[in-house]
C-alpha cells in the first residue's frame, strides 16, 4: 500500500532526533510535527523569524502578528523566542538548525533539487528554500514518488530550474525510504505492501538495491 | 535626543517620486507598513522598485499598488498568492527578480550597516547565480551579491518613541529591522508612538539612529492570510 | 524545549583542551565571563588563542590567564591597561594580531551566521591590510576578512532560561550576542538563570538555539575599570 | 595664547550642529560634550553600544554594565538605547554616525592619520578608530599643535603607522583649525593672539595662507 501523505510525514518523524532544531517546509513536512515522539526534545524554526513554534491557536485566540513561514496562525511554546530574518537565515545558514524537511518537485540522483519554478507555468519564487538546501546538513524531501501524471520524481537529472545542487541526503515518499548516495538512489525501505519492482518502475533514476529491502516501520 | 516624530503619514512620506526605489518590511501581510501603502496609493507615485519579500495579496498590501499599476519591478523571494502579479509578470508589464530569502535579508543589512557585499552559498549552481561571480571558501561555493541601494525604506513597529527607537511584535518583525537605515530615508509607522524615555534602552530592537522619521499610523487592519486555528477540546 | 543547562562551571567546560581557540565576551571588564576565566585559569589549559576585544588589566578578566603564561595568541583590538600583557608582547611570549574593533565584530558575526568572510573599509592603506586582499566597491576601497574559527565561545548574559535563551544588560552586551553560536561550542555564564517561560520571547536577545551550554555564575565581582562621577548639586 | 585642550573642546563643539549623531574619541573629544549648546539635539554614540550618552552618575549611582568606549562609568539620557558591537559598527561602517571626532599623534597633509602606535614603544592597539576613519564622513582630530618634544603633529607625510588614509576633514589644535585640502592644510582660523607666522613654524607640512586668517571665536 502507497502511503498516505499523513504516513509520510508519520516516517520522516522518525528521522528526528532528540535534542534537534528543525526546520519544516510547507505542505507534508508541516505534518511531520504531529508525530515527533513525546519523549523526546525537539524545536521547531520558521524561517520567517521564531523558534519553538506551538500548535495552531485555539479559535478565536490567533494573532495575525504570529505566524510560520506557511503564513498560518500558530502559537509559541515556553522558551520561544522571535527574531529578524537576518538572525533567522543566520542560523540556517550557520548550520544550528539540524534538520530542513522540505517538499519537491524533482530530485535527481546527485541529490539535486527543484522545487520552486516551472517556467511559462508557475512562479511562485524560492522562498527561503535556496537558502536552506544550500546550507543545511541534513536535509530529507517529502514528497509523492510520481507526480500527478504519473512521471516519476526520482530522476537522473532535474528538468526544472534547480534550488540548490547535491544537497538532498534522504527521500521519503508514498513508496519508499531513499538515500542519496554518489552511486545514485539507495533504496533502504519500502511502503508496507509495496514491491521493490513497482519502486524500481516509479524511479527514472540509478536506484541502487542492496540485498534485501525491509518494509518501512512506521 | 532629536526628535523624528512627524504627524502625519503624507508628511513622513514627503519627497517620495516617480522612478524611486523602495523597501518594504513584512512578510506575507504580517507586518507591513500598511498606513504607507495606502498613501503611496493615494499618491499615486509610478514606475517605482520595490524591495519587498511578497507581494501582498490582489487587494491588499503591495496588491494595492499593483492593481493601480505603480510598480515596474519587485525584488521579492516569494509572490505567489497573488492573480494580479502573475498576470502583469506573464505579460511583460512587471519586472522580476526573485532571489532568496535569505539573500534579500543580507542584502538589507549589508545596506544597513555599509557592507559593500555579501558572499553566500544560496542560489548556488542554480539560475540564482547566473551571471554572478561565484568564489570557493573552504571547499564550498559562494554567490556575491550586493548592498541594495534604496532611496526609501517604510517599515512597520509595533511601539516606537519619539527618538525613533522601534520595538517589533512576533513574527512581524521580519524584515523590518533590517531595512531600517538601509535607504536614504527610513520611515516607521508604529501602533503606539510614545514619549521619549517610556522604552527600556535595554529592549530596543532599532535605535532611533536608523530611522528618520515616525509617525503613529491610523488603522491597523491586521489581515490574516491562512488563519489555521484547532478546536478546543 | 531543548535544555541547555548545566550545574556547575566544570561541566560547562567540558571538552576545554590546550592548544584551542576560545572566544570570550566582554568590552574592557565589562561583561566579561569572570567565572569562565577562574575555571580556566584552574584547569590550567596551556597554548590557548584567545579572540576577545581587550586583554583584561594585570589581575582580572583575561589577566588572569596572561599572569599564568596559559595564552599563546591573543587577537585583539585593544590591548592598553595591562603591563604583563605589554611584556609578554615586547619579549615575544605572546604573539598578538591586533585589528580593528568593528572587523573584530564582524568577523564574530560572520561565523555566527554562516557567511565565510565580509569586505570592510577598516584598515585600508594601513598595515593591517598587509597581505590581505583588498578590492574597489563603487569607488571605495576595502579589505576581505573572514570569519573566524574557534572552538569555545564563552559569553557573559544578564538573564538566561533553561533553554539557552539569553538577554544581556547595557554595554555589557557588547561582543556576547555575535560571539554566541560563533564557536562550536558555545557557553553562557548569567547572573539569573530563570525557568523556561519567564522571558518574553519578544526581548530575547540571542535565542538559545546559539548556546550549548548555560549556567549560572556562583559570583560576579564586576570590576570598574574608570569609576568616574560627578557630585551632587 | 595657546588654547587648552577645553578650549580645543570648546571650539570643537561649535562645529556639532543640530540633529547629529556624534562619537567622541578619548581625550580631549570627550571634553567637546561638556560644550555643545544647549539649544541644539545632539546624541552621542559610544562604540562600544550605547547611543544617547548623559553625563558621569552622581557618587555611588555607578553602574558597572554601563559604561563607554573610554571605560568610563556614565550614564543614559531619555531616548538612549543598548545593542551589540556588530549593530554598533554597523551605525559607523553604515555613515549613520554624523560626526566623529578623535584624538591623532600625526596627520598628514592628504588627511591620514596615525593614532595607534608606535613602533618599538608603544602598541595598544586600534579599538574602534580604524572603522570610525576609514567610515565617517566628517572627521575632526582634536589635538596639540606639537608633541611633547616640540615636533610638529601636522606633517606632509604621517611617520608612524597610519589608521587611516586621506580621512581627516578638519583639525583643530591648540594653535588653529586647519581644513585638510587636496593642496594641504588650509589655515581657517588662528587661536587668540597667535600669529600666523607662529602656526607656519609649528606646521611642518604645506600650510596654505589665503588672506586675512581670522581668530577663533569660542
Amino acid at each position: 500500500m502507497s502511503l498516505s501523505k499523513e504516513q509520510i510525514a508519520q516516517r520522516i518523524a522518525k528521522e528526528v532526533k532528540d535534542g534537534y532544531y528543525v526546520n519544516l517546509g510547507i505542505g507534508i513536512p508541516t505534518l511531520v510535527a504531529n508525530y515527533v515522539r513525546d519523549d523526546i526534545s525537539v524545536e521547531f524554526q520558521s524561517e520567517n523569524g521564531v523558534l519553538g513554534m506551538g500548535p495552531f491557536p485555539f479559535e478565536g485566540e490567533e494573532d495575525a502578528d504570529i505566524i510560520n513561514a506557511g503564513k498560518q496562525t500558530i502559537t509559541t511554546l515556553p522558551g520561544a523566542s522571535f527574531f529578524d530574518s537576518s538572525l533567522s537565515f543566520g542560523m540556517i545558514r550557520g548550520k544550528h538548525v539540524d534538520l530542513t524537511i522540505l517538499g519537491a518537485m524533482e530530485v535527481s540522483e546527485n541529490g539535486d533539487i527543484a522545487n520552486w519554478k516551472i517556467p511559462g507555468k508557475m512562479v511562485k519564487g524560492m522562498g527561503g528554500a535556496m537558502d536552506l538546501v544550500a546550507s543545511a546538513e541534513n536535509i530529507i524531501v517529502a514528497m509523492m514518488h510520481t507526480n500527478k501524471r504519473g512521471d516519476s520524481k526520482l530522476l537522473k537529472r532535474c528538468s526544472l530550474p534547480l534550488t540548490g545542487v547535491q544537497c538532498v541526503k534522504k527521500i521519503v515518499t508514498n513508496l519508499a525510504v531513499i538515500e542519496v548516495t554518489n552511486k545514485g538512489f539507495k533504496l533502504l525501505e519500502r511502503a508496507p505492501g509495496v514491491s521493490v519492482d513497482s519502486i524500481k518502475d516509479a524511479t527514472d533514476g540509478t536506484l541502487i538495491i542492496d540485498g534485501d529491502v525491509p518494509e518501512m516501520n512506521l | 535626543m532629536i526628535k523624528k516624530k512627524v504627524s502625519t503619514v503624507s508628511e513622513a512620506l514627503l519627497g517620495v517620486d516617480n522612478g524611486m526605489t523602495f523597501m518594504l518590511g513584512g512578510f506575507g501581510l504580517c507586518g507591513i507598513p500598511e498606513n504607507t501603502i495606502s498613501e503611496l496609493v493615494k499618491l499615486g507615485v509610478k514606475d517605482l522598485t520595490c524591495i519587498s519579500n511578497n507581494a501582498g495579496v490582489d487587494d491588499f498590501g503591495l496588491g494595492l499598488l499593483l492593481q493601480n499599476h505603480q510598480i515596474n519591478k519587485m525584488i521579492s523571494s516569494y509572490v505567489g498568492e497573488n492573480d494580479e502579479f502573475e498576470r502583469q509578470m506573464l505579460s511583460g508589464e512587471l519586472d522580476v527578480e526573485l532571489i532568496p530569502q535569505g539573500t534579500l535579508a543580507e542584502r538589507c543589512r549589508a545596506a544597513q550597516v555599509g557592507l559593500p557585499a555579501i558572499y553566500t552559498p544560496a542560489g548556488f549552481g542554480t539560475e540564482v547565480a547566473e551571471g554572478k561571480e561565484t568564489r570557493e571558501f573552504d571547499g564550498k561555493m559562494y554567490v556575491l551579491e550586493h548592498a541594495f541601494k534604496a532611496d526609501f525604506a517604510f517599515v512597520k513597529a509595533w511601539k516606537g518613541d519619539e527618538a525613533g527607537n522601534l520595538i517589533f511584535k512576533g513574527t512581524a518583525r521580519n524584515f523590518n529591522p533590517v531595512m531600517c537605515g538601509a535607504a536614504k530615508i527610513t520611515v516607521a509607522e508604529v501602533e503606539e508612538l510614545l514619549p521619549v524615555g517610556s522604552l527600556d534602552p535595554n529592549q530596543i530592537h532599532i535605535p532611533g539612529i536608523f530611522v528618520q522619521r515616525i509617525f503613529k499610523g491610523e488603522k491597523f487592519e491586521k489581515r490574516i492570510e491562512q488563519r489555521t486555528v484547532r478546536k478546543r477540546d
